[in-house]
């Protein structure tokens, strides 16, 4: 031991930075209730969440070149301790959720003022700092039980967040409860799944799973928790059959919880979900291939069709983008279901561009919701003249959830497309295309809304305060940036894709 | 990859499949009943059947409670259990005590609210109000769903 | 025992009794824990699950209702939906090594090592306590987190505007604000 | 409950005995079963006792509002900050050897100790908060209902 101790190398700010990434704005929350101040709330919430958004960026930029830093907490060697593993994967979405929420918190403020009530803020900002400690801690992790725990305080913090809707319409209440218990029951199937992957390796460490599984062969044990971690993680992502809770959650939240949800928590359960399929469990199983090819494409395709056309008929702009991201998240998944690397690239790209998309959607009802008191379609009509500039974005936000070509959803489009051709399945190219088709009506029908139709008599809105309009248009702008300098992020999520496939290999 | 039904078979997994009658149990609470706590309940057997499961992954047969002598003398004759499951689940009974305290926080708002903690009177009220936001707003494929 | 607990809650329509069989329900899996050689989960399941969370469920029925109304939605979807994830259930237990077996993987890669490493590196008799707070001791800052979010989860919920208000220092800011 | 005059005597007496109780199994966590959570759990069951038998006003001249809430983000800092100071010694987060050096296993003991009293503060502020929440809140029920 002595040894050790006089040749060990002080590590340095710089060595810490993954653990530092989930430490800030996990300090941050009980740092807030413990000031207790009304007037530092904010500030040390958006200060938290910006050193994270800087370390997000620091990491990918070590990692971009497909190298992994793995850190380990507690200086326990994995499989003994837990580790903390970056690779070019989960530092991508590391920055996407620490982004976005750099992005929301200015934008919350405004939008918190006028549906909380303030005696409540300071918790409120301590249980959104928890709910992004939660979404990066899963983001970040390389043990598998250490997701389901951050995953919990993601998820309980997200319950409370939904409920606060509740001062706007009382129904926030019960949505927050059926996603507690769909929630609860999807945690409770990922455990399940993880018991019998430790009764069949004896492991709890990612890449230590991975290399036994490869090992051993799959035995139903391990086939087993492959499909309780599927429908677990399943519930959570909100897949076709298994969404029956994401439209109330999305259409009773406070706007500003809304708008972090939709871009970041389905996300980062698509990211579990697929280090999971390809980096635990490899894909050359003929079971899990099966799993994948005759089960989540067909849910894919029915739920980019049917929830595109419950979408088409709401009367709710935040109910109708909520369906559509139902819709979306088929898209994603057939990217998985490809198991092809540009099917996967794909995803990646699906997961970030449509993050920044439904995002700056999000924001913009947030704006009419916080001007017209409503989101319905003829209480925001003709807000399109009244409210230029957050029209104009939502104008931007529309045109690149439909993929129209120079947004960033032109590109997610068209990698699927793409992959589908690449992998030779014809039809489902035909099918993308199609469905598409049905996201222009959809978006159209709010263009119309916005811009055809009269104001309402008697109201005259004003532009909406530069706080909540900087952060959306900073998204907006940049849905046509990652539209127009498209390697960007195709050579990130081609890294991505890459290091999800590769999994463990050599590393042990 | 054959399995034979032996006696030893059968008894060496009884104890799983116990636990499984009892998870499905729960599991059939939470899904189809009406009352909110009772769901509830039903979440907390679900979870408990579940950390049973757990925690018979890390018994060893003739083994003992992974404690040793207070003087740290440990006889290597001595088998302990596996302490690891026991450790995940200590954090799986807290994860599962703040959800069912969040829980139950809700209901306490949901009666303040709906005056009801049957789901089916829930959603016969939250009709009245989809109906009620219709005929103003249009019709629209709201409810439930 | 345990089994006829489980269905005597299904059962029960007095949400009193369902409370208290619950109750029943973690003191006879802290009993099955104890057998199991998990004496501290077995404390901490009879400390929370049949100490605070009856405590909790009987709170809040002293400020909701006493009784289950008969639901009238038929129970094929939810047997269905059970009936399919036992099944699944069972076919992953097909594999599962024989309960108690010494030489299954479970026992031989990861947990034998915390007992043989425990006794040089962290030198204290409960090796529980030395995962919970040493090797796994990240999972543990979780769990306290995980704790800190429910409780301010129920006071955002249901504190602050009954008859008693009882968030002094903050009602003082509200005035200085408003 | 006022006039429940062997209640209260005995409450009197047992919620210094669970106090006690509470106290041992935190700080022998490392030698027998229990540790902070469950130390958290039966002190906040002492808090609860007192209420209970006494009044909610009373436990809460004992117990402010206002200090649980702060002690509910104390002990998560606590947990926290234990893993820092091992970060700034220049060791990984949470790495006890950094408090002794030159002989790690009493580090690793004062680690848990330390992590350990975090867990049991925000266990029993939290405990105490929740319940101060529920009861709190105007009851539907009447004792004679039950």
């Amino acid at each position: 031991m002595a040894v050790v101790e006089t040749t060990r190398v002080a590590m340095t700010l710089y060595d810490h930075l993954p653990v530092l990434q989930v430490l800030v704005p996990l300090v941050s929350a009980p740092l807030i209730v413990l000031i207790g101040s009304r007037r530092l709330t904010w500030s040390i919430a958006f200060t938290a969440s910006a050193v994270s958004f800087v370390i997000a960026i620091l990491l990918l930029m070590q990692v971009i070149d497909g190298s992994i830093i793995s850190y380990q907490i507690g200086g326990w060697a994995p499989p003994l301790g837990i580790e903390y593993r970056v690779d070019a994967a989960n530092a991508f979405v590391l920055l996407l959720v620490s982004g976005i929420s750099t992005l929301v918190l200015p934008y919350a403020r405004e939008s918190i003022k006028s549906e909380i009530p303030a005696r409540h803020h300071t918790l409120f900002y301590a249980a959104f700092m928890l709910c992004l400690t939660g979404l990066l801690g899963v983001t970040i992790t390389g043990d598998a039980f250490n997701v389901f725990v951050f995953l919990e305080i993601s998820s309980l913090s997200t319950y409370v967040l939904i409920a606060m809707g509740s001062y706007r319409d009382k129904r926030a209440l019960t949505a927050a409860y059926d996603y507690l218990i769909m929630g609860t029951i999807g945690a409770t199937f990922f455990v399940i799944g993880l018991g019998m992957l430790y009764m069949a390796t004896g492991t709890l460490n990612m890449a230590d799973l991975a290399d036994r599984i490869a090992d051993q062969g799959a035995n139903r044990t391990v086939r087993a928790a492959f499909a309780f971690i599927v429908v677990g993680m399943g519930l959570k992502i909100a897949i076709y059959p298994l969404h029956l809770w994401l439209p109330r959650a999305y259409t009773f939240a406070p706007s500003a919880v809304t708008v972090f949800l939709a871009a970041t928590a389905t996300k980062v359960a698509i990211y579990v979900l697929l280090r999971f399929t390809f980096s635990v469990f490899q894909p050359k199983f003929m079971f899990e291939v099966n799993t994948l090819e005759f089960i989540i494409l067909p849910f894919a395709i029915l739920a980019m069709f049917a929830a595109s056309f419950i979408a088409i008929f709401q009367t709710d702009f935040k109910r109708m983008l909520a369906y559509s991201s139902i819709a979306q998240i088929g898209y994603m998944l057939l990217g998985i279901s490809l198991l092809t690397e540009t099917g996967l690239t794909a995803t990646v790209v699906y997961l970030f561009n449509h993050g920044i998309t439904k995002a700056t959607l999000f924001m913009g009802v947030g704006i009419l919701v916080l001007r017209s008191g409503g989101s319905f379609y003829n209480r925001i009509q003709g807000m399109g003249k009244t409210m230029p500039w957050t029209s104009a974005a939502i104008v931007i936000g529309g045109l690149s959830l439909i993929g129209v070509p120079g947004t960033a959803g032109f590109i997610s489009k068209w990698t699927l497309v793409e992959a589908t051709i690449e992998k030779g399945w014809w039809p489902v190219s035909i099918l993308i295309v199609l469905s598409s088709l049905l996201a222009v009506i959809y978006v159209w029908r709010v263009f119309e809304v916005l811009y055809l139709k009269a104001p309402l008599a008697g109201t005259n809105y004003k532009e909406a305060p530069l706080t909540m309009l900087i952060p959306m248009w900073i998204l907006a702008l940049s849905c046509i940036y990652f539209g127009l300098a498209t390697d960007v992020t195709l050579t990130a999520a081609r890294a991505a894709a890459q290091g999800l496939l590769a999994g463990s290999a050599g590393m042990f | 990859m054959g399995f034979e039904l032996t006696q030893e078979y059968i008894l060496g997994h009884m104890n799983y499949w116990l636990f499984s009658v009892l998870m499905m149990t729960g599991l059939y609470i939470v899904v189809a009943k009406g009352n909110l706590v009772k769901k509830i309940v039903g979440l907390n057997i679900f979870q408990t059947s579940v950390f049973m499961l757990y925690i018979s992954t890390g018994k060893i047969t003739g083994g003992t409670a992974p404690i040793f002598p207070l003087d740290m003398e440990v006889d290597p004759n001595v088998i302990y259990s596996n302490p690891l499951p026991h450790v995940l689940i200590l954090t799986a009974i807290v994860v599962g005590i703040s959800t069912t305290a969040l829980g139950l926080a809700l209901i306490v708002r949901i009666q303040e609210e709906f005056n009801t903690i049957e789901e089916d009177e829930i959603l016969e009220i939250e009709r009245a109000i989809v109906l009620a936001e219709n005929a103003i707003h249009g019709d629209s494929m709201g409810g439930r769903a | 025992m345990l089994i006829l607990t489980a269905i005597a809650v299904v059962r029960m329509h007095s949400l009193f009794a369902v409370a208290m069989l619950s109750g029943v329900f973690s003191l006879l899996s802290a009993l099955l824990f104890v057998t199991l050689d998990a004496v501290d989960v077995a404390f901490t399941e009879a400390a929370v699950g049949a100490g605070i969370s009856t405590v909790l469920v009987l709170g809040t029925l002293a400020l909701t209702s006493r009784f289950e109304k008969p639901t009238k939605r038929s129970p094929i979807i939810p047997l269905f939906v059970v009936f399919v994830t036992g099944a699944a259930l069972i076919y992953g237990t097909l594999d599962m090594p024989n309960f108690g077996s010494p030489d299954a993987p479970a026992q031989t890669h990861v947990g034998p090592d915390y007992l043989e490493r425990s006794v040089e590196e962290i030198d204290i008799p409960n090796v529980v306590t030395a995962i919970l707070a040493s090797y796994r001791g990240y999972d543990t800052l979780g769990e306290t987190a995980v704790v800190f979010t429910a409780g301010i989860g129920v006071l955002l919920l249901i504190s602050g505007f009954s008859r008693r208000r009882r968030r002094d220092d903050d009602d003082d800011e509200e005035s200085e604000e408003t | 409950m006022r006039h429940h005059l062997i209640l209260r005597v005995i409450t009197k007496i047992l919620v210094g005995a669970i106090m006690l109780f509470a106290f041992y199994v935190q700080f022998h966590g490392d030698f027998s079963p229990g540790g902070g959570f469950q130390a958290g759990v039966i002190m906040a069951v002492a808090f609860i006792l007192y209420g209970i038998v006494f009044s909610l006003d009373s436990v809460k001249r004992v117990f402010p509002p206002w200090l649980v809430h702060k002690l509910v983000a104390l002990g998560v800092l606590l947990y926290a900050a234990t893993g820092v100071l091992s970060m700034f010694l220049g060791y990984s987060f949470l790495d006890y050897d950094a408090f002794v050096p030159s002989h790690p296993s009493s580090g690793q003991h004062y680690g848990i100790l330390a992590v350990e009293l975090g867990v049991g503060i925000t266990v029993t502020a939290v405990m105490v908060a929740i319940y101060y929440a529920f009861a709190g809140r105007p009851p539907r029920l009447s004792d004679e209902e039950w």
